[in-house]
């Protein structure tokens, strides 16, 4: 079991037992096909996460013309890039400037941009950031570590409809794509980290 | 609903575990998952019904449970509520009842991929319906919050903010949660300030953006 | 504070339990009510403090714990902070430390019982504070919410109601919880129609009356 | 133990246990005096409850001075009763009538008038209580088994600073002031039924 290293954890046996047996009935009923969970596992570790993104700021910091698509119309440049599907479909790209921070959160359940970004960590999805965040976001973000300027305009957007959120950084040092690319983190494009 | 998933505002939920970076750490989450993406294709079910069936958890549950069990939680419900499995068998996991195979067909793995990639847009076209409001206009959220599945966070309602950016036309997660179809509708970015939101403990040069359907919104 | 513990207008929490008639089930409940009613004479704390140390506890455990249980975790709590036991005491209740037997009396049995029929009124003279308003007029409860204890609920933050009664010169709860002292001042009876509270959805022919001390309200 | 009939349930054990401890350490720390503890749960045991408000309400349905007294200071009126002390320094005597019927609540925490009706009853401390009685009062209402006409002047009162509210339910047929006492309930006296 690839969680061997866990303490003895019953309630979370019991959530692994609660899973399963759904998992069972689910295939018994013929509602669900088990090569499709399969698949869409594979393709959520395989095919998502912030490594996506990350290209999609990089080619936006080296390309002009492809920034302006990104910042006019967030999911076609990125749907350009290969990345599109659930949770992505409507996407928009916030710009951070020397004077705009744009941090991002889901206070109702934990709505992300998973094309772009993957599924989101737990601290996205916790209580105190939910909670937090819109009420104290320069607090929260210097529990990150990120300490803003008080002039900073700093912005927090709420997914709260269907619209999904990457923050653009600001553009470290440097010219290859590539190694612009492995400067982004995942914190840079949701908010809580700057680059 | 004004439910515990609201959480916007709140105190007492303590420090940010910022170092929580892990997306799955179990396996039976991936399952998990995986298994409402799946089964959603067989049983009449969307998102907004999902995300309702969790927020109708009992609130020191919905606290407690893991995310991604309570994912699996609101699948069991919305299969329950809609007659495709009955107590027993999720109380043990044993078929008791036979479906019409013609009725709920799986998705197969080459197809889930594919709708997956393409994804299901919830936009319309925009002349699908005509805006109440422009760029600028200052809009008051409504005070009503109906118990069933609503988008209007409990920190803006009833408050002030301006539209803008007019998002164009889209869905309604309130009656797609019912069942009651898309009823399409103009979707606004409304900006609220800090001050109006907090009072005067507000941070300061800090405001809030919040996605909101038209239906929310009067003229301020 | 925006709690857990500020449950005015939540949906999610299902039936009235009508028939839970009961004060105390466990003989331990009545054991942790007095002991709270007790302690209080001889350690630093009061009514405010003790609400608020309550409100504190992680939200999953306010909703799950035991009323009278939270009162005695309260009561740690503010034993703890008062420096008056330390963790490890209270972790197997063994006495670890003395302290000095001047500063902390225990109240004994009859003066406990007469300071408890006596009560401990918390209003002032008339003349302590003049009140800024009367009988009839419109305000607005204030936006912030301290991240304190206080004692305007959150289903009127922002809200605006009528001056119904002034209650006269009261002890201010907030001031009262953080230590700082009773800052008097005026008290009202608030009237707030269900419609401006609920907006559509209100009940006909409701409205609800709350006593809002005259920092949370600004003119309307 | 008094609750042997119970099931067994070591939550409730544990709770049993820690409460306890504390005391246990607060005696020995000399914070707290055992004959003090003993004597304070007898006190609300025997000189609190419905019976008082009982008493005070049976009072002021045949005596026209008494009520007038008490709905103008219930305070005074009710300490000349003997009920007086902790949570009932500050009382407000509301009245109901053929259009108006109040009913009160805390909703912050449990607060409760404890010298003329003891300590609260489980269901007043419930979340659902709380958390619905000031949203949706005639549901509540009727949960109770008390449907209100559509003109009846619905007054909830939510105890959120140091007053404490008593209702005045409308008097039943009768003249004898100890049978009437006999008639009046606890949830008559908060509002959650007639009489």
């Amino acid at each position: 079991m690839p969680h061997d290293h866990h303490d003895h954890d019953p309630l979370e046996e019991g959530a692994a037992l609660r899973v399963r047996a759904l998992e069972e009935l689910m295939i018994a009923k013929g509602l669900v096909d088990p090569a499709a969970l399969d698949a869409i596992v594979e393709y959520y570790e395989r095919e998502t996460g912030p490594r996506n993104g990350a290209a999609v700021v990089a080619r936006a910091w080296t390309d002009p013309d492809y920034r302006a698509w990104l910042l006019r119309d967030g999911s076609a440049a990125i749907a350009d890039m290969g990345f599109s599907g659930f949770q992505g479909e409507h996407i928009r790209v916030l710009e951070n400037t020397g004077t705009v921070h744009n941090v991002v959160t889901c206070t109702l359940c934990s709505c992300y941009p998973w094309p772009v970004l993957g599924l989101p960590p737990t601290w996205y999805k916790s209580a105190a950031y939910r909670a937090r965040v819109v009420r104290e976001p320069r607090a929260v973000l210097a529990e990150f570590g990120l300490v803003l300027p008080a002039d900073t305009d700093v912005r927090v957007w709420d997914s709260t409809a269907e619209i999904r959120y990457l923050v653009l950084p600001i553009r470290p040092e440097g010219t290859d794509v590539d190694a612009l690319a492995a400067m982004v983190t995942r914190n840079g494009m949701i908010g809580t980290a700057a680059l | 609903m004004d439910g515990i998933h609201d959480m916007g505002g709140m105190h007492g939920f303590g420090a940010v575990p910022t170092d929580a970076e892990e997306v799955f750490v179990h396996d039976w989450q991936k399952r998990a998952f995986a298994l409402c993406e799946t089964v959603a294709w067989a049983a009449p079910f969307n998102s907004d019904q999902h995300r309702h069936a969790i927020e109708r958890m009992p609130p020191a549950a919905y606290l407690t449970v893991d995310y991604f069990e309570k994912w699996a939680i609101a699948c069991r419900t919305l299969l329950l509520e809609a007659g495709l499995v009955d107590a027993g068998e999720l109380e043990n996991g044993k078929k008791r009842f036979d479906l019409s195979p013609g009725d709920h067909t799986p998705v197969g793995a080459a197809e889930l991929i594919e709708a997956t990639q393409a994804g299901a847009p919830m936009s319309y076209p925009e002349g699908t319906a005509s805006p109440a409001f422009q760029i600028g206009t200052r809009v008051r959220v409504s005070r009503a919050s109906p118990a069933g599945h609503t988008r209007a966070p409990r920190y803006v309602r009833g408050q002030v903010g301006v539209i803008e950016t007019d998002l164009g036309v889209f869905q309604f997660a309130d009656t797609m949660a019912r069942g009651d179809g898309p009823n399409p509708q103009h979707c606004y970015t409304v900006r609220f300030e800090a001050r109006d939101l907090w009072g005067d403990a507000a941070e300061a040069g800090t405001s809030m953006r919040l996605d909101l359907w038209e239906a929310y919104l009067d003229p301020a």
